[in-house]
This record gives C-alpha cells, structure tokens and sequence, in this order.
C-alpha cells in the first residue's frame, strides 16, 4: 500500500472499472478485466452483462473466478450456451461491445502479442497463443486493454501480431475490412490512454495521482506522446476501494476454502 | 451403439498409435482418466487436437506421445504458460512435435463443421492476425453475394474423441451439463467416441428437454470413471482443483521432476485413483 | 434493451411498410397473435420470411400484405395445401408476390449465418435439386481444401422479427422450451425482435443452465398475449388446435369466406381474445 | 375392410415397418411413414431412433402425431435441439441411415415433385415445396419411400426435381457428387419395388397379397418392369395388425379427447 491509501493495481482495475457502462456486454478475461468488470458491477454498472468464452453469459459471480471456466461463473449466468454458439452468435454476431484483452506485448497502435517471444517457427518464448483474441479484436464493438507498463510489455515493434489494433495507425483497420472501432482504450497501473484520432498512437489523456510523466516513458518503450491536456485520474473512491477489496477477499476466502490455491498469476488472461 | 466398458478396454481398442485424437472439455469436464489411461497404454505418433491444450496434453507432450499438435490456446489456465509443451517446441524435448494453431473461433467453427459433416467452416476471422501467415491450414473464401474475403479452416474429424460427462443412462445415453464447450461437436466429428462419466443412472426422465444429451448411437463406449475429470471439475460433482494446477507450473519445470511425478501418479495409478482425488472437493450440492 | 409493452404499441413501432420480417415457431409457439396485430394495422409491401408459412402466412398473403415471399415450406401442416397462397401465386389474388423458394436446411443454416453476423451460409445442399435453377440465392462454393462444390445461400437478417416464447422473467429475459425450432436464430439474425409470451415470472432461477434463453438485450419488447400462439400451441400451456387447422382449409378455400372469417377473427378481434380461444386446450401439465 | 382381412393402406405401412432395423436411425415423415416407423419400434425394432426435423431425437411417442412438431414427439425424446443444429449436426452429418419420403410426383428412378404441377413460374398447382427433401434424399444413407398407387402419382416424367433420386439412372447420382445410396426402396398399396442395380429403375420384386401384374400396371404411368422372380408379400401378422390398429385406435381418441381434428389428410408429407 503506498501512501496514497490504495495501489497502483487497485487504481488501474478501479480506472477500468469505470469505462464499463450498465448497458454494456462485456467478453471479459480473467485477472484485472475479470475484477474491473465485477467492481463495475457491483457499483455503477448492476446491469452490465459479463460474457466469459466458456460460454457463460450474463455471470454475476459472488467471487472472481480462478479460470474462465469456473463453475460459478455458469451457476450465476442468464445462461451458458456451447463454445461454437458463444463465438458464432455472440461474438461474431455484433452482441458485444466491449472486448477486454490483456498482453505479454503491446505496441503504440494496440496491437498484441500473446503468441511467441522471437521467431514464431524456432520461438525464444512460446507463449499461450491467441485463444479467442483475434477474433475479440476484430468482432467486439470496442477493445479495452489493460496491462502493468514494462518496457519489455510496451515494445516499439511486437514480435507477432496475435490480434490486430490498428496495425500502423491511420485507416489501416478500416482498409483490412474491420469495420468495429478497434482498441479505444488502454488502462495501465499509471495512465489513461486513447488513440489519436488520426494516427491511432495511443497517448496518455490521463495519469494516475502522484504519477508522472517520466514515471510513465520510463516503463515504456516507445516514446509516449501525452495529451494537449493530460487530466489527473481521480483517485479511487471509498466505495470502489472498498467493493474491490471485498471482493478480493471474498475470493480469497472462497477459495482457500474448497482447497483451491491462491492464482498468484492472475493477471494472466485465460485463454 | 454405446458399450459399456472399464476404461482400459476401451482405450485399448479405440486409441491406435498415429491416430488423430481430441481430449475436449473446455476448462470443465477435461477427460484427465482417459488421458492418462493412453499414456499408461504407451500410444505413440499422436495428432493431438485440443482448443486449450492445458496441463492435460502438457503430460501427453512430456510423456513423447505427439507427432503434431492442434490447438488455439495452450496455456495452464490461471496460471500462466505450460512448461513441457514449451519445452518440446523451444528444445525438442522429448521430441519436437508439428504445430498447427488456430484461433478460439476457428477451433470451434471448424469442430462445428465436423460434426455437420462438412470439409471445412467459414467464418468472420483471422482480420489481421499472424496466424494466417504461418498456418497453411487458413484460406481465404470469397462470399458469392457480397464478395466479403471470409476465412476458412479445415473442419476437424477425429479418429477418436475423449470426452468426460457427468452421468450415462443404462441405454448409453450421456448427459453434459453447465459449461458444455465444444463437447457435443467433439463427440459428433469423430469417428469414434469414448466418454468417462461420474456415474451411471436409470434414466433421464426428469432432465430438461433442450438440455445436452448425446444418444448411445453416437457413442462408441462408456466407462464409469467418478473423478475421471480431476484436476479439472464436474458441475454438480466436484470443484475445479485449482492447487493442483499450480502445483503443475513446478512439477513440469523440470524433466526430472516431471518424469517422477508421471510415474508416481499416472504409471503407477490406475482409474480408480480418480474417486480420492476428488473427495476433498466434492460439493454440497 | 428489452421494453414490456402491449402488443398493439410493439407492433406499431417495429412494423413498418416495406419491411423484411420473420413471423417464425417451427409447428410450436407460432406468433399467431403477433400476426393478427399487424393485420390489423394494415402492413404493406412486407417481405415475408418464414421456414413454414401455413396459416399464419395464408392469412397475411390473403390480406395483400406480401410483396415477396421466402420460404422452404408452404403447407397446412398434417392438412394439405395453403389455399390463399396458391391463390395469390397461381392467379394473383389479390397480388401475386415475389417468390423466393429454399429447402430447410437452406433456410435453417440462413438464419443461423444472420444469427452469427455472417453474410451467407454454406452447406452440403441442393444436389440435383430442380430449386437450383429458378432461385438465384442458390449459388456455389468451393471447399479451399477439397475442392468440393458446396451449396452457399445468404444469410437471413430480418428487419424484424416476431415470436412466441412460454416466459419472460421481470427482467426481460425470454425462456423457449421444447420444440425450440428457429427461435433463438429469427431473434439474433434480425434488427429488431418482438417477443410475445405466456406468462412473465419473477426470474429463471429454477430453469435448467443451458435452456435456451435469450437475454433481454438481445429483444426489443416483450408483450404478455397468454394463448397468442393459438391454433398452434405453447409446451406446458396448451396443446395444438388442430380443428382449426382443418377448419382453416374450409375457409381458405373461398375469397368471400376468408375476408368474412377475417373480418370476425381478426379485424374486429384483439389479442386479449387468444386466452380464451386456448381454454379448452390447456393441459394439466 | 377387404376380404383378405387387411386393407391395402394396412399392408402399405406394414411392409414399410419391416423394411426397418433395430439399429436404425430414422427421418421421419408425417402420415404413413410416421405409421410405419412407430409399428417397427412397437414390434420387431424396439431401439430404433425416430427423428423429427422439428428437433426431436429418439422420440416414443404412444399416439402418432398430426404434425412433426406435436408435444408428443418432445415429451418422449431423448433430446430435443435447434432446427439448424438437426439440419447440420444430425442430417448433414451423415447421422440418419433412413430418410423416409412421399411424394405427390414419383418417377421409375426416384425423384420426387413436391413442389408444382406445370411450370415453376406459373404453376398450374403450387404445392408446398420440399421442406427437408432436397437434403433428406442426398445427406440420409439410404431413402425409403411410400406412396398410394395412381397414375397421378407415378408419373413418366415429372414436373419439378423437388428432391433428386437416381436422375435418369444409372452412375448419374455418383456422378452429381453425391455419395449416399439413395431411393433403394418405394412401398406402395399394392407392391414393393426395389431400383435395378444397373439402370436405378424401381423394379417391383414383390407384390402385396391378391394384388396381379395388371394391378400394379394401371395404377402407374410408366411401363412397369418385373424382377424376374416376383415374391408375394407375407401378409400381416396378428401381431402387426393388432399393432398399428391399436395405435391407429389410440392415436384417433388421443385426438378427439383433446379437442383436435381427425387427420384427413394424413399421408401428405409435413414439411
């Protein structure tokens, strides 16, 4: 806890939390997107619909889920259809609005790579792969990205694109044929950012309190283009702090309960 | 026509070395039995089909058994990436299988176009993505009325799929509930079928009409194995055994603690080891 | 966002002249009581679609309500023929609407490619079938893999579509059951949905995990019209009036009796009128 | 009633049961064939699995249904699913080896009219149009077909090609693609044909007690060809009879109990 009275991980799910509006229907993975989209909930948003690929639809877990595929998630859904409907119907078929992804690399134009570290054929890393990124990217109305800044996570060039941001900026998206908006927003344990509207390079609009700008180039490795006007993200409120906390702690109860350890990698989106 | 059968025989005659093989079951209901009944049974030069690969074919792959892999996510969910696998395809040990990756929504279109009996599934995808670079296995399909560039993908057909239930009737008839995944289209791509359950009723009488339920004719042979989904959970049965998953990252950092451990609790184990593994987490309900 | 609204403001605000709709219930939960609605509202230039028009669709054809129509079945189901679709086609009475013939499969995989956002469906159809020929929303794939000709169609995307569904829960959500038909594709496919039902309970908490529900933000309005599937039935409700069914054929059969019968049934009708044409068909179930 | 103590339509719907095997999946259509199949499974082929395109798999039903969507085929089936997952999953899928047919048009090679009499733009008769024909006759292994006798019915050359049996006959099924077997059956009031192995004519090789060659001639619009060694149909059994008029019996009180119609109709194929 830093003297603040709340941690950089807590304002960015906090931060998160509060792009989510009560009519949106959310494909959510797990880690930060998974608790962002339940503090939502759980404040200003009761009506959001929550989508995990598992198939669950309309969830309102009591806890956060360790998987996508909790069985909480299915015994709280609206509810639970097969893998090939919640990707032809749901997906594809434009119900979604706002996709949350999560990257080992994102480049300035929200593009990601979530498949290998090096050459994909004789790999350094290999990585998970893109499980239903590619087609989140390109099928929900809008993509939200969160991640910790690292300069080895914020890379100048990524080193496979799992999923398409707006490839080298400008109308790229728009001349492949996609015709959803594409990565609008990107929430990191220290700013805010959006895309130009022209060039689609993400810039900070927004810093964390008591954040500041060389905090944020340091753990980037691009240059960081801020905002004619960067704001102060307001700090986190009684409410949110204390609806995430509970809810971090009811899930940590929960599962330490049923003999289920403790996800000490949960910001690792599941697939 | 459904037989029923110990898991074993079932394997045994349905499991052939060089098959094309799907272990499904999508974060629930993952056959880990059947699975571990093959790598007993020493199956060699498998094609191993699997949207998430999981910790399920991270012993497979440990264990030498495939020729080439076929997957879209190959992670240990919630946890992070699967150690033997990366071992395989960074240092080619035990061997260095073939790679075919897809994405989620071309795994599941294309088992969905194997079990309508089609050569292959179109849809909305792959818009930028890598993959389509290093995957010869994705084309391009133009729409004959708006002339859109769709994509396309290979529809799966299995040799032979694994799945795990929750419960048989006495005819054979298997009932899949909560989150189904890719079960049903498993099931119905392959050309043989074999499905542990948790147990076996008298019937099915007071089950939902539209609810997931694969006829015996579609099924090739059911063994009653109570656990058989461990670490993974059954709806209704037992939770997700979440330690066990972490326990995983460090059993398979290492080659020597993997092969120890594969010994100890797949060589040396035998179905029924299934049911203690899971009494801690049986639930309420 | 699903709105609860009585039948007539539903209509009236979804319907409009010129629009492409889906009446649809394959046998089971036919939105009778919608249909009647729009009669009465007096619909023009309608593209109407529907896998089986039978009844509903004769008396909307018969009303001069149709500039085309789309279809895999135009039967009085376990009756016979439609007579005043015959009429219109065959002399054009009292118009002679555009005729846009499918098989079922053709039409089943058309609404599930609306339903998934897709622009045309593909499916292994139509082989040597004369429907080839006179239809030029039949055309051909290759398979990118095997070269096989598949059949393609486009997809099905209603401006709006209707249906009838056992129960709504105070959110809005809509619960089918049963013989689940198209329902659940009319809705996703189409811009709009009007969904009328039995019954709004409180919720679905005691419905089965994957009953087909569709949730509320996927409809437009929700109108409570108990019996508004009459003479076709609701599962759990009521049961199949298949007197009037074979009445039907009597009263179709001649353009006096038909504008008469409509006249009483429907004109001068409303929708709070189904309850009590279903009474004597309510089951004890 | 006849003198033989059955009547053709008796005989017609009994020798269609017997065509059936125990392991059968069946795709069933309403009338005569809904008959047949429901008095295999009462006597010799208690598991056959009666399909309904309306959804209903592994359906039992007690009374026979006057549409293929009665409540009757849902209550006792297996499973119900979508009418797109039957189409693909079921039909498509190479799931169902009998597709049973009628037809208002039949030709000597088995292709079938449902669709019109006269031309297609401007028919002389729009009738209903082939609902699952087209696909039921290439994607079911085998296809079996019932119809009443008359020239009518049984015609040189139809009007529309609603489904396709063996074209002009010979190789020309294969050589469209399609690898199911086709019509390899057609059971009428007074015979059972079956196609000649070369020329895919429909041959009779059996014909129904008390019924002669000039019978069977008169009633049909093409030249008939006799297999060489014509075989008489056993008669119905005891068993048989008793069984479909009990369920002829149950199927007309079931229906008038309830407030519905008697089926007048009930041989026209529903959709």
């Amino acid at each position: 806890m830093s003297e603040l009275g709340f941690t950089p991980n807590e304002m960015m799910t906090i931060a998160a939390a509060r792009a989510l509006k009560n009519d949106d229907v959310c494909f959510v993975g797990i880690g930060a997107p998974s608790a962002a989209c339940n503090v939502a909930r759980l404040t200003h948003a009761p009506d959001i619909t929550l989508i995990y690929e598992s198939g669950t639809i309309g969830t309102a877990p009591d806890v956060l889920p360790l998987s996508i595929g909790d069985g909480e998630l299915c015994d709280t859904a609206v509810t639970t259809v097969s893998v090939p409907e919640m990707f032809r119907y749901w997906l594809q078929g434009g119900r979604v609005t706002i996709g949350f992804l999560g990257a080992a690399q994102l480049d300035r134009f929200g593009n990601i790579n979530t498949t290998v570290i090096g050459d994909y054929d004789a790999p350094k890393t290999r990585l998970p792969g893109g499980g239903g990124a590619p087609e989140i990217a390109s099928s929900s109305g809008e993509v939200y990205i969160t991640m910790k800044q690292s300069k080895r996570g914020m890379v100048d060039k990524i080193d496979f694109f799992t999923s398409f941001g707006h490839g080298n900026g400008g109308s790229d998206r728009q001349d492949l044929g996609i015709t959803t908006k594409g990565p609008t927003l990107l929430i990191t344990d220290l700013a805010i950012w959006r895309p130009d509207q022209e060039t689609k390079e993400f810039t900070v609009v927004s810093m964390h309190p008591g954040v500041t700008r060389d905090d944020v180039q340091e753990t980037c490795g691009w240059p960081v283009k801020f905002a004619e006007m960067v704001e102060q993200t307001p700090a986190p409120s009684d409410e949110e702090l204390t609806t995430l906390r509970d809810l971090q702690a009811r899930t940590k109860a929960a599962h330490e309960g049923s003999g289920r350890g403790k996800n000490q990698f949960g910001s690792q989106r599941d697939g | 026509m459904a037989k029923f059968q110990d898991l074993k025989t079932a394997v045994a005659e349905n499991l052939h070395d060089g098959d094309t093989v799907a272990f499904e079951g999508f974060t629930h209901l993952i056959p880990h039995a059947a699975a571990h009944e093959a790598i007993r049974q020493g199956r060699r030069d498998l094609t191993l089909i699997r949207m998430t690969p999981d910790v399920v074919y991270d012993q497979m792959i440990g264990m030498g058994m495939a020729k080439k892999l076929v997957f879209s996510y190959a992670g240990n969910p919630g946890v992070g990436l699967l150690r033997r696998l990366r071992d395989a395809v960074e240092n080619g040990w035990p061997n260095r299988p073939e790679v075919e990756e897809h994405s989620h929504a071309a795994m599941a279109n294309a088992y969905g176009a194997g079990a309508a009996g089609l050569p292959c599934a179109i849809f909305r995808g792959y818009l930028g993505a890598g993959l389509e670079a290093v995957n010869a296995n994705i084309k391009r399909v133009a729409c004959p009325f708006t002339g859109e560039m769709l994509a396309a993908v290979p529809s799966v057909r299995p040799d032979v799929s694994f799945v795990h239930a929750q419960k048989a009737d006495r005819k054979g008839n298997v009932l899949v509930e909560g989150i189904i995944g890719i079960q049903k289209e498993a099931v119905l791509a392959a050309k043989r079928a074999v499905v542990t359950v948790e147990e076996i009723v008298d019937d099915f009488d007071d089950v939902h009409a539209n609810a997931c339920i694969l006829p015996r004719w579609t099924i090739t042979a059911v063994c009653e194995v109570p656990g058989g989904a461990h670490p993974s959970y059954a709806h209704g049965y037992y939770e997700r055994d979440n330690k066990s998953y972490l326990e995983w990252d460090k059993v398979a950092a290492d080659r020597e603690t993997f092969k120890a451990w594969m010994k100890e609790h797949v060589l040396d184990a035998k179905p029924e080891d299934f049911a203690d593994r899971v009494a801690h987490l049986r639930s309420v309900a």
